[in-house]
């Protein structure tokens, strides 16, 4: 119970970027592929935001007097996250255009159909 | 004084190798007719057609034809003056048995320039048996040669005489196998049955001859001559001791006359026969020889 | 003194320039690349002998690391931007007539982002901003690979872009798990917490590490995506791809490996693995038919070798390695460069289909020759005295296992050899051409191949030039504390 | 077969990922540089936000980076969306009138809000990005309410380019003025006010208006090949 | 300064006469000519002179020029070779493609050959190597054709060989921390013996394969018979020598005859003279049996380095003189018959030797040449053959290598029968219909012909000339002087007497040719007019030349197949077979990359984990 109240939230990391993983692995759709990948990236965000997390901690904010500069978590994964979170959007959106164009050439999106480039 | 000996050595020994040979060739003859209950020609009658041939006109298809039948003559010549002829041996010290085997190339590298310009096939067919037969037997040859040499120690012919003076023949020796194999070889090195494919008359009008008329055959059957002369000199002299001259050319003439018995007795190999008996039982045994060689030296 | 940051921001505003210049400017666009890189070639040269003494750091923002992000301008930088300028300098040239199709603005523009990542990557002292570099050049690469918008280009690129974005997850992953470690991102501050990487939690950081940068350097099992990309691309994004993006990969797990972790135990394994990555490659390119796919995979082949020659781990093999990528940089840009216009004629990326270009193309032809046999190694081209280093610095380990791998790399470069030689032999002494199309490519693209000619052999007469630098290159990543004390000086 | 195969993959890399976890403390207190940044963030920086003077200015150059990429995306799917040749549209049907006046209805206040978002960047949650994010969103709402409308692209490119720019020059500015790029020349004013954080605001407004126009020309690139 | 001048004469020759070929065909023949024979003459010039000198440097290694005996020797026989098939070319490549391209890749080799045997360290020596091997590669791949396969295999294996002498040439130098060669001569002596025998093995293969020794010779016959002619005779003659100066070079330079005769426990020398034995024989059976002149002269070349590395390898003076003396004499007179070779196919346009035939009457000077080209093949008496020959037999015999001195002597009578076939099927027999009106070689090719002819005879009758010179090698190799006279050498253990042999031969062709004169008369007739037994030869029908020694074929064939070359295409499809499959790796499908990628990742967590592996 003392690990689960620990590493919850790593858990939930790290599960849900294994989650992307299996997606990736076994998943044959690029759509899929992709939502996978995106899973992948949310846990990677929720990840980087776990390594800053205190135990009662509050918002890196002083939006007013008296906040207690201890009890404030950390500030640096949540600027890293942001980046993050905008990195992931532009992947995504090559992805889904890459998408778009693969579907207009080959009439499918299975990944297993799709292999003109090989050996 | 020894200066005029040599030269005097340098004239006689071709001459007396002119004369053994030319002998030879008459004893051949008379030798087969008698085996095969024929009275035969004169022992003379050799020398009667090399005079008729020099007096006769000859054919010429170039000049190549009329320099390898020259070229195959002097080197014969030449070859002689290596051979140690009972004492005689006026160059001596001019390079031993490496020198003799390769001036032994000369008659039959001349033989088939000059037949090669005849172009007959006769002549081609001739030519490719004789060379072919000539690799045959040069294997077994050369082991049994490289047995003496490093049995003696010496590439000197002259000094492998001597040695066989000082303790035994070769034949009685280690090298005993050797000359087995050297009297297994000597037929296909003499050109006579059951080696005589190369010059084989009723199947290819005797090959090589068959364009020669004239002086050119004339030259022709003393190359013959002195070739038989000098296979079996080498014979007596790397395996029978050598001797003086009248025992080395009694030795001579005993070797001679096996090589006509077995002449007479035996029928022609084919080329591919021939090659496979000389690459068997004789370089087998000369092989042997040389290992034994190595092994007690 | 220039500021070091000018090499990240020249090219970036270049790029937010161009999207700008409306209809009246476009025919000018196409200028703008060759004249930043230009710059950036300038600045580079100007920068590195200073650098050789003493390396520049540059505080962004005005904070001192570990606080803020920092450049840290080593003499391993100063090499790979001066490479990644010139290459990227002759490949702009060579594209002012070879691009006409597509969204030929878009790719002016996205051809300097690709150049700014990389020139980002290795200037970084930081390592979020790396990964930031690293996905800068990553995306652009994608964007390239894909812009024509060709079947084989589509294709490509989605399966490059699946497998990068893997790879960077995986890298944002290990810089995540190492910023809940030390709490820092500056990779000088992360390397002085670091005291081995003997411990189990570090390790699995490494591991992410190696297999994330292992995507876009393409080390064997990962490197999938290359031979489809540099194949289906236009031949400008080929060589630079081949010739630049790679390479910065291996920079950044070079850069991991032996500053931020110091781990001297792994290098043996990197050996090994640049060993089957380099045979992998020259295997698969030996039986190919397409000329630019088998390009690519000499280029596994070649950064196989790069790998490898880093796995040495001494000053020597560094340098050498370093070399092995200069040399790999000029060659394989320049092979790309002359058969983009070969096939151009030829319209066909068939071996079979370039015979009797030697008579058509003498010049492009001759380029592709000392291209192919700088690759190889032979002298007095370029990829001699690199050839040189890598074999001195693994025989000078005087190990017999280094012996044994030793010889299997110059296997590897024999099947190098006999495919370049079969090209060559096409190209010369195969089939006629009968065709008046074929004709010699334009002086546009002759320039940046005379160039780059000059450059192979010149450097390989005369290789002192790059050696100074090359030596205070692998001392910088030889050198954990120096670079330490340098960077939170 | 090949699910098996990678489940079990998967559960190596568990085991790894367990490994290293373990060792790292969850919910632990701030690290150093954490630490720093909270407490002296406001005076360097002036704005007390401090997640905005980590992003701004702290690591204000991962934002450039991060700006780049966004103008990447966009430039990358308009280089591989662009070449399309016959741009068949979907027979559309014409939205309602409440649907359509709704969406236009609501179109500015979006916009506003999203202004609002960024400007309060230093000041509050949010930022450049959440802001530009919103003004995106209205966008969409424009497009799925009114889907004949449309913008002309051009002008998001402008826009795109010169935020882009902007961000780029304030960041020379400082250059020139502090001798660091992206350094905090201008004042720093009294924090927790609208004019406080030195360029902080600045840039915001740049990044905001560019990833506004940036992510309503992605929707719109997207929108027109569907 | 000589020695730098002759390699920028000969480097800066190379592209100037490319540059000038662009304007003026004339004037980049007469500039090509110009340069080999200036050449000739600065390197004859060099004759007796010693030095190094260190020009520039590479990575920190000085690169020294060097010149001694050794080297001029060498240096002037390629040089010559290069000189004549020049000249040779200047008719044989009129109106054909590329001249330019010829000349330069001629030139080429030749000045990286010259900086071969001038380079006093390794690195350049390397560096040379290398632009010989490619330059070489290019040009043998010039005639199309067959010549692509011949030019593959031959840059292959030459790689290979190239990199092994990388290996040895760098772990020299990590030991011994110089690449000088004196220097290293002086350091080796402290080398353990594995060591030794470790770098020799490597050097013996790139040597090895660089001159066809056995196992590894399979390059050299297609590459030789499909190149050019002009540049056979310089692949023949002296390409492959650069690996016989690799030989000494190592063996004697660097480690010295007694280092070198203990390598191994002696192991190494023994396996050495073996495979040069094996090289006589089995490459001379070999080129009995090929119907292409040109082929037929590259196994021959095999066989005759089997001499030369026989005579080499088996580490006493007798055996290096005459090694050395057949390398030289073996230039003369390989450069001689692939120049005739490619005389004869300049005008007839075939080198099949099944439908040559009867050209003697044709092509006189060229026939001359062919014969004494032969004749110093063989080795007959009276030519340069003979006597280099007669060494090497001379010390197997002497030092009880009679297996070996079999090996050397069987080759010889196969070389007499190839060699016979040669002439025969060239020159003699018939003349078909189709080549009665051939016309005779060119001025510009008979000038080559006349001088190695000349060359091969001469120093057959006085062998003393070049053997001075080679004394004089051995002699700074460390080995004592022989007693050498202009005749020969004079020794206990048999001598040998040229002017004996020289007299008698000229006493008895006199005498013989006086007889034939004043004996009967003759009468010319013409070929046709032959007998045959009655039956008529018919003119044209058949040519007898044919399957010229098949009753041995039909013998030997079924074992005297090439069977390394067979094992090499084995290897080669398997190695295509293996990377077949390797390509398979990328199958194109998207869910085995990612796979791959996360593979990769587990099995590296399972290695540290599970197994520690780092």
């Amino acid at each position: 119970m003392d690990f689960l109240n620990n590493y919850i939230f790593y858990i939930g990391a790290f599960g849900l970027i294994f989650i992307g993983l299996y997606i990736l692995l076994t998943r044959k759709n690029l759509i899929k592929l992709i939502i996978g990948l995106s899973i992948v990236d949310t846990g990677v965000n929720l990840l980087i935001i776990c390594m800053g997390y205190l135990k009662n901690g509050t918002a890196p904010i002083f939006s007013r007097k008296g906040l207690n500069p201890e009890t404030m978590v950390d500030p640096t994964p949540q600027a890293l996250v942001l980046t993050s979170i905008v990195i992931g959007v532009a992947v995504l959106a090559m992805a889904l255009s890459l998408a778009i164009r693969l579907y207009q050439h080959y009439g499918t999106l299975d990944m297993r159909k799709i292999k003109e480039q090989k050996w | 004084m020894v200066t005029v000996m040599k030269i005097l050595e340098i004239i006689v020994s071709p001459l007396v190798a002119l004369i053994v040979g030319i002998f030879f060739l008459g004893l051949f003859r008379k030798m087969m007719a008698r085996i095969q209950w024929r009275y035969g020609p004169p022992l003379i009658q050799p020398v009667i057609d090399l005079v008729r041939l020099f007096n006769q006109r000859g054919f010429s298809h170039g000049a190549v034809f009329d320099l390898g039948i020259i070229l195959s003559l002097a080197g014969a010549l030449v070859l002689v003056l290596f051979i140690p002829i009972g004492g005689m041996c006026p160059l001596a010290n001019s390079g031993g048995l490496l020198v003799i085997l390769y001036v032994m190339l000369f008659a039959p590298i001349g033989i088939a320039l000059s037949g090669g310009e005849g172009a007959n096939p006769n002549i081609s067919i001739g030519i490719s048996r004789k060379l072919i037969l000539t690799l045959s037997y040069e294997v077994p040859f050369i082991f049994i040669i490289l047995s003496l040499m490093s049995y003696y120690q010496t590439i000197s012919i002259v000094e492998i005489v001597k040695a066989q003076a000082h303790y035994h023949w070769s034949l009685f020796s280690p090298l005993f196998l050797s000359g087995v194999a050297y009297f297994m070889i000597l037929p296909a090195m003499l050109g006579i049955r059951p080696f005589d494919m190369a010059s084989a008359p009723q199947e290819i009008s005797s090959g090589i001859d068959v364009e020669y008329g004239g002086k050119y055959l004339a030259f022709s059957q003393i190359e013959h001559a002195l070739s038989l002369f000098i296979v079996i000199a080498l014979f007596v002299n790397l395996f029978l001791g050598g001797g003086n001259l009248p025992v080395f050319l009694l030795k001579m003439l005993a070797v001679f006359v096996c090589g006509v018995f077995i002449h007479a007795s035996f029928p022609r190999f084919r080329i591919e026969q021939a090659t496979k008996y000389l690459w068997f039982w004789p370089t087998i045994i000369s092989f042997i020889s040389l290992i034994v060689i190595q092994l007690i030296r | 003194m220039v500021n070091p940051i000018l090499l990240i921001i020249a090219p970036l505003s270049a790029a937010f320039i161009i999207p700008l210049m409306g209809y009246g400017l476009k025919r000018i666009v196409k200028f703008i690349p060759p004249l930043v890189m230009g710059f950036n070639l300038v600045v580079s040269l100007s920068l590195a002998p200073k650098v050789i003494k003493n390396p520049i750091i540059v505080f962004l923002g005005g904070f001192p690391p570990p606080f803020g992000i920092n450049l840290y301008v080593g003499p391993l930088g100063i090499l790979f931007s001066c490479v990644i300028s010139l290459v990227g300098f002759i490949v702009s040239i060579y594209a002012l007539n070879y691009i006409k199709q597509g969204a030929e603005q878009k790719y002016h523009a996205l051809y300097l982002l690709l150049l700014t990542g990389a020139t980002g990557i290795v200037l970084t002292g930081d390592i979020f901003n790396l990964f930031v570099f690293y996905e800068i050049l990553c995306i652009s690469s994608y964007a390239l690979v894909g812009y024509t918008g060709e079947k084989a280009g589509i294709e490509s690129a989605s399966k490059y872009l699946i497998q990068g974005s893997l790879g960077s997850s995986l890298i944002l992953i290990a810089i995540a798990l190492l910023y809940g470690k030390f709490g820092t991102l500056n990779m000088a501050d992360m390397a002085s917490r670091i005291d081995s990487v003997h411990t189990m939690e570090l390790f699995f950081p490494l591991v992410l590490f190696i297999t994330g940068m292992g995507v876009e350097s393409a080390i064997f099992p990962l490197n999938a995506w290359l031979p489809d990309a540099h194949s289906s691309a236009p031949s400008t994004i080929s060589a630079i791809l081949s010739g630049i993006a790679i390479k910065i990969g291996i920079y950044a797990l070079c850069r991991v490996i032996f500053t931020i972790f110091g781990a001297t135990d792994i290098l043996q394994f990197l050996m090994l693995l640049g060993l089957v990555t380099l045979l992998v490659g020259e295997f698969s390119a030996f039986s190919q038919d397409n000329i630019k796919r088998m390009l690519a995979y000499s280029s596994t082949g070649q950064i196989g070798l790069i790998v490898f020659a880093m796995g040495v781990g001494t000053q020597y093999g560094i340098s050498g390695g370093l070399f092995q990528f200069t040399t790999h940089a000029l060659s394989k840009s320049l092979l790309f460069l002359t058969t983009g216009y070969m096939i151009y004629r030829a319209g066909s990326m068939k071996i079979s289909a370039l015979e009797g270009m030697g008579k058509k193309m003498p010049l492009t032809s001759v380029a592709f020759t000392i291209g192919a046999f700088s690759l190889i190694g032979l002298p007095p081209f370029i990829g001699f005295p690199s050839k040189f280093m890598i074999v001195y610095s693994v025989l000078a380990r005087q190990s017999g296992l280094y012996i044994v791998f030793l010889a299997l790399v110059l296997a590897g470069t024999v099947i190098e050899g006999a495919y370049f030689f079969k090209v060559i032999q096409a190209i010369y002494f195969k089939g006629e051409r009968k065709d008046d199309r074929a004709k010699e490519a334009p002086l546009s693209a002759l320039i940046p191949v005379i160039i780059l000619v000059l450059l192979i052999i010149g450097i390989g007469i005369y290789p002192k030039v790059l050696t100074s630098i090359l030596d205070s290159s692998a001392a910088e990543l030889l050198d954990r504390i120096g670079y330490i004390k340098e960077a939170l000086k | 077969m090949r699910k098996i195969f990678s489940l079990i993959i998967l559960i190596i890399l568990a085991l790894g990922v367990y490994i290293c976890i373990s060792e790292i403390p969850f919910g632990k207190p701030g690290t150093a540089v954490g630490n720093y940044y909270i407490e002296k963030g406001i005076e360097e920086t002036g704005a007390v936000n401090i997640v905005t003077s980590i992003v701004l200015n702290y690591r204000g150059f991962d934002t450039l980076g991060e700006v780049t990429i966004l103008f990447l995306a966009s430039l990358g799917l308009g280089a591989i969306l662009a070449t399309v040749q016959n741009k068949t549209r979907g027979v559309i049907t014409p939205p309602s009138l409440i649907l359509t006046t709704a969406c236009r209805f609501l179109f500015p206040f979006i916009l506003m809000f999203g202004a609002y978002i960024f400007l309060h960047g230093h000041l509050t949650p949010g930022g450049g990005f959440q802001g530009g994010a919103i003004i995106a969103s209205g966008f969409l709402l424009r497009y799925l309410g009114c889907p004949q409308k449309r913008i002309r692209q051009s002008s998001f490119v402008a826009i795109e380019s010169l935020g882009g720019i902007a961000f780029i020059i304030i960041g020379l500015l400082g250059f020139t003025a502090g001798g660091f790029f992206l350094f905090n020349f201008l004042p720093k004013g009294v924090a927790n006010t609208l004019l406080s954080a030195g360029i902080i605001p600045l840039i915001y407004i740049a990044i905001g208006l560019k990833v506004g126009a940036e992510m309503a020309g992605i929707i719109d690139t997207l929108i027109e090949e569907s | 300064m000589l020695i730098q001048s002759i390699l920028i004469i000969a480097f800066g020759g190379a592209f100037l006469t490319y540059i000038l070929g662009k304007a003026s065909s004339a004037l980049r023949d007469f500039l090509a000519v110009l340069i080999s024979v200036s050449l000739t003459v600065l390197i004859f010039l060099a004759y007796g002179k010693t030095g190094e000198i260190a020009f520039a440097s590479f990575m920190n290694l000085p690169l020294v020029l060097r010149i001694n005996h050794l080297s001029w020797f060498f240096a002037i026989a390629i040089q010559t070779v290069t000189t004549l098939s020049v000249i040779f070319s200047l008719s044989y490549m009129k109106g054909k493609e590329r001249v330019d391209f010829y000349y330069l890749m001629m030139l080429l080799c030749n000045s990286a050959m010259l900086g071969i045997v001038l380079s006093g360290d390794f690195v350049s020596f390397y560096i040379f190597w290398e632009i010989m091997s490619w330059s070489a590669f290019l040009l043998i791949s010039y005639n199309r054709g067959g010549a692509l396969y011949a030019g593959m295999k031959y840059i292959v294996m030459s790689i290979i060989g190239s990199m092994c002498m990388l290996i040895g040439i760098m772990s020299l130098y990590s030991t011994y921390g110089t690449l000088n060669i004196r220097e290293i001569h002086d350091l080796i002596s402290t080398a353990s013996g594995e060591y030794l025998l470790f770098i020799s093995i490597l050097f013996l293969a790139a040597f090895g394969v660089k001159s066809a020794l056995w196992p590894i010779h399979v390059w050299l016959p297609p590459a030789h018979s499909e190149a050019p002619s002009p540049f056979s005779a310089v692949l023949s003659s002296i390409l492959i020598k650069m690996g016989i100066y690799g030989f000494v070079l190592i063996l004697y330079v660097i480690s010295g005859a007694a280092l070198y005769l203990g390598l191994g426990g002696g192991s190494f020398r023994y396996i050495l003279t073996l495979l040069a034995a094996i090289t006589i024989i089995i490459p001379t059976f070999n080129a009995l049996m090929q119907d292409d002149a040109k082929r037929l002269l590259a196994w021959s070349s095999i066989a005759q380095i089997g001499y030369i590395i026989l005579g080499i390898s088996i580490g006493t003076s007798l055996g290096l003189i005459g090694g050395l003396f057949h390398f030289f004499n073996h230039v003369a007179f390989k450069a001689l018959l692939f120049l005739a070779v490619g005389a004869i196919e300049y005008r007839t346009g075939t080198r099949d030797l099944n439908s040559l035939g009867g050209l003697i009457k044709k092509m006189p000077v060229t026939f001359i040449a062919v014969l004494a080209g032969t004749f110093g093949l063989i080795g007959i008496p009276l030519t340069n053959g003979f006597v280099s020959k007669w060494l090497i037999y001379k010390t197997l015999i002497l030092n009880n290598h009679p297996f070996l001195a079999f090996a050397a002597l069987v080759g010889t009578w196969g070389t007499i029968l190839y060699s016979y076939k040669l002439i025969h099927n060239i020159f003699l027999g018939q003349l078909p219909e189709n080549l009665e009106h051939t016309k005779p070689a060119p001025a510009s090719m008979k000038l080559p012909f006349i001088i190695l002819s000349v060359v091969i005879v001469l120093f057959g009758i006085l062998p003393g000339i070049p053997l001075k010179l080679i004394n004089l090698i051995t002699a700074s190799l460390g080995f004592d002087l022989l007693n050498i006279n202009i005749w020969g050498i004079a020794s206990e253990s048999g001598p040998l007497n040229i002017i004996n042999i020289f007299a008698a031969f000229a006493v008895a062709l006199i005498v013989v040719w006086f007889f034939f004169l004043i004996s009967g008369k003759k009468v010319v007739i013409s070929q046709d007019n032959s007998y045959a037994a009655g039956i008529d030869v018919p003119k044209g029908k058949y040519h007898y030349t044919v399957d010229f020694y098949n009753p041995m074929f039909r013998m030997i064939k079924p074992y005297f197949r090439d069977y390394m070359d067979e094992f090499y295409s084995q290897l080669v499809k398997a190695l295509a077979s293996l990377s077949d499959r390797v390509r398979r790796l990328y199958c194109g499908d998207l869910g085995v990359y990612v796979i791959y990628i996360v593979l990769f990742l587990s099995i590296l967590v399972i290695s540290k984990i599970g197994l520690n592996l780092w």
